[in-house]
C-alpha cells in the first residue's frame, strides 16, 4: 500500500487534493491563495487539486470521494464541521491515502483517521481575547460587554465564544453581557447589528465590544462612528483574525486588541504533506504560529500583514 | 355508428405527439453522455466505474428530495422548505436518539411522520387558504432552519447509535480495485424512492391527478378530480422525501449539522428542471430528475478532476456548464419539437 | 317521463363581488327530459349550473336531488352523486392524452395500478360511439378546441349519470357533429337520463328540448314547454324586449361586383408546412370573405398566416400590392390587419386586466409604451364601445375574467374595432354569443364592410358565413379547394357539395 | 382603487403591529428621528436606511414578477455592482468626483447588461426564469470574486463614494433619498406611461399579448434590465455604506427576502397585477422584523423562527379564504343561514 498506485500523473512529485471550506471571507481566500501559491512554488508537489465546497459538508465529502477515485497521494481537508467524517475518511484510509486536516479539526473519536492537523485553535483564540479582557478590566466595576458572533452554528463562532467566557468565568471577572447577536462574519451584518445595539442599549454604558472576526468589527466601528462615538475610546474593541484592514484600524486607534488567526500557512502545510506522504511520525496537532497584538504592536506589525 | 367520421384528420403528428415530450429528457441524457465522454478524454482515472457510483452516494439525499420536488413541480407548485426540513430531520433524529435516548427505530418513523404531516399542513394552507406555494414553503424554509438551530447550533455526532451504521455499509459489485464498484445502502434507498415514485406517478390515479392538476387546476376540479387531496398529497410526498433525505443524511455522515442543506432546495429545483420538467407544471418525468441530479453531480466531479480552478473560476465554470447545458437542451428540444403553438 | 323531479333548485341566489349573478332562481328538472336554460350572455346560466354542481356555493337557496337536500362542495361530489357536466369553456387537461382525459378519476385498474391498455381500448370504443376517430394516446393539446369539446362530451356521456348537463357543448361544432350529439341526447333521454342543455343556437334548442327555463339578468323569467313557446316570444323573454330576428339580416346579393377593385391584401402561394398547403387569396376593400370547412380543415391556420400570428414558410403576402416583410402580429396591426383569435381564453384576453385595459390593449401596443392614450380619450373610447357592443356589466374597471363568455368575446371584438383596421380577421367571433349579440355582430360586420373595411369571417355556422360573405373560400384537409363568388354559389348546400366532391376526387 | 387599498390593509396592519411592539419595548425613541452630524438618525430611520438596498431589489423584482418571471440572480448582481464600484475606485484617485461617477455608471451599466442577458434568456431562448437566473446566481458571485480577486476591497473614508451610503441631503440620509427617487421614478414610469399595463399584460397572458401586437420580448427584457440595474444600484449603496465590497457575502440570500417583500405587498407570483407601494411596505416589514428580534431580546437562533412566524401570519391574513374560515363560527352562531338543511347531504354526496 504505497500510494504510488497508478498515480496517473507523470511527474514524480505528489498529487495533493485540497478540500477547502469555501471562499466565505477574506481570511479564507487568503488561506486558499497561500496554499495554492505554496503548492505551485514547491517542487515536491506536482499538482494541487483544489475544490471549493461553498461551506457545504456534502460537497466536501463528494470532493474527497473524487480525490479517492483520482488516487491522489495526500488529501488535505479543511472541514466545514467537526462531525460526520467517519465514513469518507475511512474510505480514504482503505484506499491508502493519508489525510491531513488544515485549519479546523474534527471530533476526537475520528482521531486515527487523519495523520495530523495543522491549524488554529479557535477556543484558544477565544481564551486569548478573554485573558486580555480580564487583564484590562479586572478589578474595576462591572464590565459591560457587547458581542458580535459569527455565523450561527459555525465552529469558529462557537469556539471563540466558548474560550472567551471560559476565561472570563474562570478568572471571576465581574461582567455583564449586554447583548450578543450574530453578524454572520460580514461587515454588513456587523454594521447593522451594531446600529441596532446602539439604538437599543446606547453605547454610554458599554465598555467592550468583542467581535468574532475583523469584518464584523470593522462594520461595527463604522456604526459606532456614525452614531457619534469614538471606537477604541468610548468603547474598547477586540477583533479576531488580524487582516491588513484590521491592523489599519488598529493604527488609527479604533481597535484595542487583535487576536491573530493566521491563514498564511501554505508553506508549512506543504512540508507537513510531504512528511506525511513519506510516512513520518507527526504530532496529532501542529499549531500555526499566531500572535496577539496590542495598541503598541499595530504600527510595527502592519507591514507584515499578507491579507 | 362509426360509419361517419366527422372530422378530417391527417395522419401526421400522431407518432410525434407521442414522442415529443421525451425530447428534453433525451437531450439531457445525451448531453450527460457527452459530458462523461469529455471527462474520459481529459482526465485519467475518469473511467473508474466507482465515479458513476459516487454520483449516487454523495447525491443520495439530493436525489430523494428532488424526487419529492418533482411531484410538487408537476402539480404546478414549488417547495422551498426541503433543505431546511432535511436539516431539521437529521437534527431531530440526533436529538431524540442522543439527548432523549429514544431508540432510533422509533425516532426514524417519528421524523418521517413529522415530515409528511408538516408537508400536509403546508399543502392544506396552500390549497384551502390559497396562499402562494412559494411563500408558504418559504415560511417553512425559515421555520425548520430556526427549529434546527434551536435544537442545537453546532453539529452533533450520532456515531454511537448503532442503528446508523447500516446506511454506509456497502454492497460490492465486482472487486472495486479491479474495476468493480460498490454502493452503500443509502443509494439503494434512493433507487427505491425513484422506482416507487415512477410507478406512483405513471400508474396510479394519484399520479395522474398530479399531472392533471399541474396541467390546469381549474379543469381538474371541474372534471371532478380530487384536487384538494392531490395538492395536499404532493406536499406530503415532498415533506416525506425531505425527511427521508434527512434520515439518509444521518446515515451518510452519522452526524447532524444545523447548517446542512442550505440552498439545497435550489439544487433540487435545478435538477428537476434540467431533467426536463416544466416549472409551470403538468409535464415532466421522474426519471428526468435522476438525470438532472446526475448532471449536477457530474459537473462538480469534472471540476474536482480539473482541480486547478480557484473558488471563483469554479463557480463561473458551474454557471457556464449549466448555461451550455440548458441552451443545448433548448436547442435540441426545439429543433425536434416544432409543434403547433 | 316520470313527474317526480330529479333536481329541484329553489330560491338560488349567488353574489360575486359587485355582481349579483343569480337572484332567487328556481329550477326543476325531471327524469328523461331535455331541458334548455336560455338567456342572454351573462344571464346567469353557467352560474346556475356551477351552483348546482358544487363549483360555487350558493349564498341562499336549497337544492334537492331525488327529493333529498344536497349541497356539493366540489364537482367531484356532484359527479359521484350522478350529475355529469360539460362546462362551458372546455375543461380538460390538455397535457394529458385523450384517453386519460376521458377516464381521469375513473381509470380502469389492475389492482392499484392503471391499466393503460384497457383504458385506450375503452377510449377508442367510446369515441367510436359518437363517431370520432382520434389517436387516443396523443396529448389532447394536439387537437383543436372543437375536438376537445367532443372529447369532453364523450367523457360526460360515458358516466351513465342520472343527470347530464351540457353548457354550450355545440359552440364550436359543425352541423354533422351536432346531429350526432343530438342523436346521443335523444337516446339518453329515452333511457331516462335528465339533461340540461344550454345553447345560443335556437334551432338546436327547438330541435331537442322538451322544456325551457329562461333567465334574464340573474332572475327567473319563467319556464315553458317548448311547443308552447314560439321562437320570437322566447327571444322576447330572453332580451326583455322585442327585436328583429336574425333573419332580418339578409345576404346582400352582388353588393360587391367581383374583381372590381384592386386587392387590399393578397396571398400568393402562402403556406406553412404541416399546417396549411399553399393557397392564393385576395381580399378587397369593403369585402367580406368567408372561410368555410369542416373542423380541422385549416381555417384558423389560414387566418393566422395572414394575420402574422404564424410565420409562413412559402409564398408571399402583399398589402396594396407591395410585398410584406417581417410579418408578425405587431407589424400586421401597424399595417392595418387586426386578428380576433378563436380561443379567447388562451389567445385573446388577459384575464387579470380590466375590461377597459383589454379593450385598449392593441391600440396601446401600436402606440408603444411611452405614448399613453390620454385618459379622457381612453375613457370615452371605452365607454363608446361598451355601449356599442352592449358589453355587460358596463363597468370598465371589472377584471375581464369575471365577465360571462359572450361578453368576453365582445371585449375582444372591441379591442380590434377600436384600431379601425383595414382588414379585420374574425375567427369564430360569434361562438358562445347570444342571439341578440350575434345579430349585433353580424350587423356590425355589414356596417364595417359598408364603410370600406375588409373582413375575413370564420364561423362553424355555414348559414352565417353564407349570409355575410361576398365570397367564400372553402377548405378541406388543410388545403384551400375552391373560392365561391357567384351569387348562385353562396349556399350552404353548394359549400357542402364542394367539400364532398373534392373529397371524392382524391 | 378601493380594492387596491384593501390589498394593502393587512401588510400595513402587520407593519403597525411590529412598530407597536418595538415602541412598547424601547419607547418612542424608536420611531422619533433624531439628528446626528446633520443627518437624521434614530432606530426607525436607520431601519429604513438599511432597508434601501432591499427596497431597490424588491422594486425591480416586482416588475420582473409582473411579467410572470422571477430573478434569483439579484444577490449576485448586488455583489457584482458593489465589487465593480469599489474596485474601480480603489485603483484610482479616490477623492476625485469623476472617478466615483465613472465607477457608479460602470457598475450600473454592467448590472443592467446582466439583467438584459437574463431577459434575453427568458424572452428569446425560452428558458424558464428560475433556471435562467439561477445560472447567474451561481456564476455571478464568481464574477464578483474575480473582480475583487477574492479580497474585500475597502475604499478610503475620504472618497465621496461613501457619501452614497452614509451622507445626507438636507438631513435626509442619501440612501433614503435614492430609494424614494427610484420608487417614485418607477411608479411614474409604470403608471403614467402604459408600461405598467403592458407588463401586466405580458405577465397575464403572453400569447394574447403577442397577438395584440405587444413587443412582449422587448418588454420582458426591459423588466429584467430594470431589475438588474436596481440590484446593481443596491450593491453600490450597500458597499458605499460599508466602504467595502464583500463579493461572497454581499446581498447573500437577498433574493428570498425580495421575493418575500413583493408577495407580502400583494403582487402574485403568477404574474399580472403588481403593486410597487405594497412592495415598499413589505420591505419595511422585513427590515423592521430583524430589529424587532434584537429589541425584544431574542437570541440569533430565533431569527429564522420569528421570520417564519411573521411571514406565515402576513401570508395567511391576506388570504380571504382564511379570514372567511376564521369568521365562520361567529357567523353561523349569530344567525342561522337560510340554506340550513345541510348535515345529511354531505354524507350523501360522499357516500356514493
Ligand atoms: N367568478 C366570477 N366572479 C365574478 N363575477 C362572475 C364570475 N362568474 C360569473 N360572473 C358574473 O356573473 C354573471 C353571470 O355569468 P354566467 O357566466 O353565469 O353567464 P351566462 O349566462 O353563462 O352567459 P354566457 O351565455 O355568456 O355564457 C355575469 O355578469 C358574470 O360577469
Ligand atoms: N381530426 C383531427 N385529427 C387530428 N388533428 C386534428 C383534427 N382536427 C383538428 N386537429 C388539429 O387541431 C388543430 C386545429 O385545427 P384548425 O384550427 O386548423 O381547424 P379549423 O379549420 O380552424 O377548425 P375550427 O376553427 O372549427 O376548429 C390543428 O392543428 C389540427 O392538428
Ligand atoms: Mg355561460
Ligand atoms: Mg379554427
Amino acid at each position: 500500500d504505497d500510494g504510488d498506485g497508478s498515480g496517473g500523473d507523470s511527474g514524480e512529485g505528489l498529487v495533493v487534493g485540497f478540500a477547502q471550506v469555501g471562499a466565505e471571507s477574506a481570511w479564507r481566500t487568503a488561506n486558499s491563495d497561500s496554499v495554492q501559491a505554496a503548492a505551485e512554488a514547491d517542487d515536491r508537489i506536482d499538482e494541487l487539486k483544489f475544490v471549493d465546497a461553498q461551506q457545504e459538508q456534502e460537497k466536501q465529502i463528494e470532493a474527497i470521494r473524487n480525490f479517492i477515485t483520482q488516487q491522489v497521494d495526500v488529501i488535505v481537508l479543511a472541514p466545514v464541521v467537526e462531525t460526520g467524517w467517519t465514513d469518507v475518511l475511512g474510505e480514504a484510509e482503505t484506499a491508502g491515502i493519508p489525510v491531513v486536516l488544515a485549519d479546523r479539526g474534527i471530533e476526537a473519536a475520528d482521531e486515527d483517521l487523519y495523520v495530523t492537523r495543522l491549524g488554529s485553535d479557535f477556543v484558544e483564540e477565544g481564551r486569548k481575547a478573554g485573558s486580555w479582557t480580564v487583564e484590562t478590566f479586572g478589578g474595576g466595576e462591572t464590565t459591560r460587554i457587547l458581542e458580535l458572533e459569527g455565523t450561527v452554528g459555525s465552529a469558529p463562532a462557537n469556539d471563540r465564544k466558548t474560550g472567551f467566557y471560559e476565561v472570563l468565568d474562570g478568572e471571576g471577572l465581574d461582567y455583564e453581557l449586554v447583548d450578543s447577536q450574530s453578524g454572520d462574519f460580514t461587515a454588513e451584518g456587523g454594521k447593522s447589528v451594531m446600529e441596532t445595539f446602539i439604538s437599543t442599549h446606547g453605547l454610554e454604558e458599554v465598555d467592550l465590544l468583542y467581535a468574532h472576526n475583523d469584518e464584523m468589527g470593522l462594520g461595527a466601528i463604522q456604526a459606532i462612528e456614525e452614531a457619534g462615538f469614538e471606537p477604541g475610546t468610548d468603547v474598547q474593541i477586540i477583533i479576531v483574525d488580524g487582516s491588513k484592514a484590521g491592523f489599519e484600524a488598529g493604527v488609527d486607534g479604533k481597535v484595542n486588541y487583535i487576536v491573530e488567526c493566521n491563514p498564511v500557512f501554505g508553506d508549512q502545510l506543504m512540508d507537513v504533506v510531504v512528511q506525511v506522504e513519506a510516512g513520518e511520525e507527526l504530532e496529532k496537532f501542529t499549531p500555526v504560529e499566531e500572535g496577539v497584538f496590542g495598541p503598541d504592536d499595530f504600527e510595527d506589525e502592519l507591514p507584515n500583514r499578507q491579507f | 355508428m362509426s360509419t361517419t367520421t366527422l372530422t378530417e384528420r391527417s395522419d401526421r403528428s400522431t407518432l410525434f405527439d407521442g414522442l415529443g415530450r421525451y425530447i428534453p429528457i433525451a437531450a439531457t441524457i445525451g448531453l450527460l453522455i457527452a459530458m462523461y465522454a469529455g471527462g474520459l478524454a481529459n482526465y485519467s482515472n475518469f473511467d473508474n466505474p466507482q465515479l458513476i457510483a459516487d454520483l449516487f452516494i454523495g447525491n443520495a439525499a439530493l436525489l430523494i428530495i428532488a424526487v419529492g420536488m418533482t411531484f410538487v413541480i408537476l402539480s404546478g407548485g414549488i417547495d422551498l422548505s426541503v433543505g431546511s426540513m432535511m436539516a431539521f430531520s437529521t437534527m431531530a433524529l440526533a436529538w431524540m436518539t442522543v439527548e432523549l435516548g429514544l431508540p432510533a427505530e422509533i425516532a426514524v418513523p417519528v421524523v418521517l411522520v413529522f415530515g409528511t404531516g408538516s408537508g400536509m399542513f403546508t399543502g392544506a394552507v396552500i390549497h384551502y387558504f390559497k396562499v402562494q406555494p412559494f411563500i408558504a414553503t418559504l415560511a417553512g424554509l425559515f421555520l425548520y432552519r430556526g427549529l434546527t438551530l434551536q435544537i442545537s447550533d453546532r453539529d452533533v455526532s450520532i456515531r454511537e447509535i448503532e442503528f446508523f451504521s447500516w446506511g454506509m455499509d456497502r454492497v460490492e459489485f465486482g472487486n472495486v480495485r479491479e474495476g468493480g464498484f460498490s454502493l452503500p445502502h443509502i443509494s439503494f434507498i434512493a433507487f427505491a424512492v425513484v422506482i416507487i415514485a415512477f410507478i406512483v406517478l405513471h400508474y396510479t390515479r394519484f399520479g395522474r391527478s398530479v399531472y392533471a392538476v399541474g396541467g390546469s387546476e381549474q379543469s381538474a376540479l371541474l372534471m371532478g378530480l380530487p384536487t384538494a387531496r392531490t395538492k395536499v398529497g404532493v406536499y406530503a410526498v415532498s415533506g416525506f422525501c425531505a425527511a427521508l433525505g434527512g434520515v439518509v443524511a444521518a446515515y451518510a455522515t452519522r452526524s447532524a449539522n444545523p447548517l446542512a442543506g442550505v440552498g439545497l432546495e435550489l439544487d433540487a429545483i435545478a435538477a428537476v428542471v434540467i431533467g426536463g420538467t416544466l416549472l409551470t407544471g403538468g409535464s415532466g418525468f421522474v426519471l428526468g430528475t435522476v438525470a438532472g441530479v446526475m448532471v449536477m453531480g457530474m459537473i462538480s466531479t469534472i471540476i474536482a478532476f480539473q482541480g486547478n480552478l480557484n473558488s471563483w473560476w469554479a463557480r463561473i465554470a458551474v454557471g457556464v456548464l449549466l448555461l451550455a447545458f440548458i441552451l443545448l437542451q433548448r436547442f435540441l428540444g426545439r429543433s425536434g419539437e416544432k409543434r403547433k403553438t | 317521463m316520470s313527474d317526480e323531479p330529479i333536481v329541484q333548485m329553489a330560491g338560488i341566489t349567488k353574489d360575486f363581488t359587485g355582481v349579483r349573478a343569480l337572484e332567487s332562481v328556481d329550477f326543476t328538472l325531471r327524469p328523461g327530459e331535455i331541458h334548455a336554460i336560455m338567456g342572454e350572455n351573462g344571464a346567469g346560466k353557467s352560474t346556475l349550473i356551477k351552483v348546482l354542481t358544487g363549483v360555487h356555493a350558493p349564498d341562499a337557496g336549497r337544492i334537492l336531488l331525488d327529493g333529498e337536500p344536497v349541497r356539493f362542495h366540489s364537482p367531484g361530489q356532484a359527479q359521484a352523486a350522478g350529475i355529469s357536466t360539460v362546462y362551458q369553456e372546455v375543461n380538460l387537461t390538455d397535457n394529458l392524452s385523450v384517453a386519460e382525459n376521458l377516464f381521469a378519476g375513473r381509470e380502469p385498474r389492475l389492482g392499484p395500478f392503471i391499466n393503460f391498455r384497457a383504458m385506450r381500448r375503452k377510449a377508442s370504443a367510446l369515441l367510436d360511439q359518437i363517431g370520432i376517430d382520434l389517436n387516443v394516446a396523443a396529448p389532447l393539446s394536439s387537437y383543436s378546441i372543437a375536438m376537445q369539446q367532443l372529447v369532453a362530451i364523450a367523457r360526460a356521456v360515458d358516466f351513465e349519470a342520472k343527470v347530464l348537463i351540457l353548457d354550450e357543448p355545440t359552440s364550436s361544432l359543425d352541423r354533422d357533429e351536432v346531429e350526432v350529439l343530438m342523436r346521443v341526447m335523444r337516446k339518453l333521454a329515452g333511457d331516462g337520463v335528465a339533461m340540461v342543455f344550454i345553447s345560443h343556437f335556437l334551432d338546436q334548442v327547438y330541435e331537442v328540448c322538451d322544456r325551457m327555463t329562461v333567465l334574464r339578468n340573474g332572475k327567473l323569467v319563467g319556464d315553458w314547454d317548448t311547443d308552447a313557446l314560439p321562437e320570437n316570444e322566447l327571444i322576447g323573454h330572453m332580451l326583455g324586449r322585442e327585436v328583429e330576428t336574425l333573419e332580418a339580416i339578409e345576404h346582400r346579393p352582388d353588393r360587391w361586383p367581383p374583381g372590381d377593385a384592386a386587392p387590399l391584401v393578397s396571398a400568393e402561394g402562402l403556406g406553412r408546412r404541416g399546417s396549411i398547403a399553399p393557397f392564393d387569396l385576395d381580399v378587397r376593400e369593403g369585402e367580406v370573405v368567408g372561410l368555410a370547412g369542416l373542423l380541422g380543415s385549416g381555417r384558423t391556420e389560414t387566418a393566422r398566416l395572414i394575420a402574422g400570428a404564424d410565420r409562413h414558410d412559402s409564398g408571399s403576402l402583399s398589402l396594396d400590392g407591395s410585398k410584406l416583410r417581417g410579418h408578425n402580429p405587431r407589424t400586421a396591426a401597424a399595417r392595418g390587419i387586426g386578428f380576433c383569435p378563436e380561443n379567447r381564453k388562451t389567445e385573446g384576453l388577459v384575464p387579470d386586466l380590466s375590461v377597459a385595459e383589454n379593450i385598449v390593449l392593441a391600440m396601446q401596443a401600436a402606440r408603444g409604451w411611452a405614448r399613453t392614450i390620454p385618459p379622457a380619450r381612453r375613457d370615452k373610447l371605452v365607454a363608446e364601445f361598451i355601449a356599442k357592443l352592449d358589453i355587460r356589466p358596463a363597468d370598465p374597471h371589472l377584471p375581464v375574467k369575471n365577465l360571462s363568455g359572450g361578453n368576453q368575446q365582445k371585449v375582444l371584438l372591441a379591442r380590434w374595432m377600436l384600431l379601425q383596421p383595414r382588414l379585420l380577421i374574425l375567427d369564430e367571433p360569434t361562438r358562445g354569443i347570444d342571439v341578440g349579440a350575434k345579430a349585433d355582430i353580424q350587423r356590425l360586420v355589414n356596417e364595417l364592410s359598408d364603410d370600406g373595411m375588409a373582413v375575413m369571417f370564420i364561423s362553424a355556422e355555414l348559414d352565417e358565413v353564407t349570409r355575410l360573405s361576398d365570397r367564400i373560400a372553402v377548405l378541406r384537409d388543410r388545403e384551400m379547394i375552391d373560392i365561391l363568388g357567384a351569387e348562385s354559389e353562396m349556399t350552404t348546400e353548394r359549400i357542402v357539395d364542394t367539400i364532398v366532391a373534392k373529397g371524392g376526387e382524391q | 382603487m378601493n380594492s387596491y387599498l384593501k390589498r394593502l390593509f393587512w401588510p400595513l396592519a402587520v407593519l403597525v403591529a411590529l412598530l407597536i411592539v418595538n415602541i412598547a419595548v424601547t419607547g418612542f425613541d424608536f420611531i422619533v428621528p433624531s439628528v446626528h452630524d446633520g443627518r437624521l438618525g434614530g432606530a426607525f430611520v436607520n431601519i429604513l436606511r438599511g432597508a434601501v438596498p432591499l427596497l431597490l431589489i424588491s422594486l425591480g423584482m416586482t416588475i420582473v414578477i409582473a411579467t410572470k418571471g422571477i430573478d434569483l440572480s439579484v444577490g449576485a448582481v448586488y455583489a457584482i455592482g458593489a465589487a465593480i464600484a469599489c474596485q474601480w475606485i480603489l485603483d484610482r484617485d479616490q477623492s476625485a468626483l469623476d472617478t466615483v461617477f465613472t465607477a457608479v455608471v460602470l457598475a450600473l451599466v454592467v448590472a443592467a447588461v446582466i439583467g438584459a442577458w437574463n431577459g434575453t434568456m427568458v424572452a428569446y431562448f425560452g428558458v424558464q426564469p428560475i433556471v435562467a437566473t439561477l445560472i447567474l446566481m451561481i456564476a455571478g458571485r464568481g464574477i464578483a470574486q474575480l473582480i475583487t480577486g477574492g479580497q474585500i476591497p475597502s475604499v478610503s473614508d475620504d472618497t465621496p463614494f461613501v457619501e452614497l451610503g452614509r451622507g445626507a441631503i438636507a438631513t435626509v440620509p442619501v440612501p433614503i433619498v435614492i430609494g424614494l427617487v427610484v420608487f417614485f421614478g418607477l411608479v411614474l414610469l409604470t403608471r403614467t406611461t402604459a408600461l405598467g399595463m403592458l407588463l401586466e399584460s405580458v405577465g397575464g397572458n403572453p400569447e394574447a399579448s403577442r397577438l395584440a401586437g405587444i413587443r412582449s420580448k422587448g418588454i420582458t427584457i426591459l423588466a429584467y434590465l430594470i431589475c438588474g440595474a436596481c440590484a446593481g444600484l443596491a450593491g453600490i449603496i450597500g458597499s458605499a455604506n460599508l466602504g467595502s465590497a464583500d463579493a461572497n457575502n454581499g446581498g447573500l440570500w437577498i433574493e428570498l427576502d425580495a421575493i418575500l417583500a413583493v408577495v407580502i405587498g400583494g403582487t402574485a407570483l403568477l404574474g399580472g397585477r403588481f403593486f410597487l407601494l405594497g412592495t415598499a411596505i413589505g420591505v419595511a416589514i422585513i427590515g423592521t422584523l430583524e430589529d424587532t428580534i434584537i429589541n425584544v431580546g431574542l437570541s440569533s437562533q430565533w431569527q429564522f423562527t420569528a421570520k417564519a412566524i411573521v411571514v406565515f401570519i402576513v401570508a395567511i391574513l391576506q388570504s380571504p379564504e382564511f379570514r372567511a374560515w376564521l369568521l365562520k363560527p361567529f357567523r353561523s352562531g349569530s344567525a342561522a343561514e337560510p340554506t340550513a338543511p345541510e348535515p345529511k347531504p354531505e354524507e350523501k354526496a360522499v357516500a356514493k
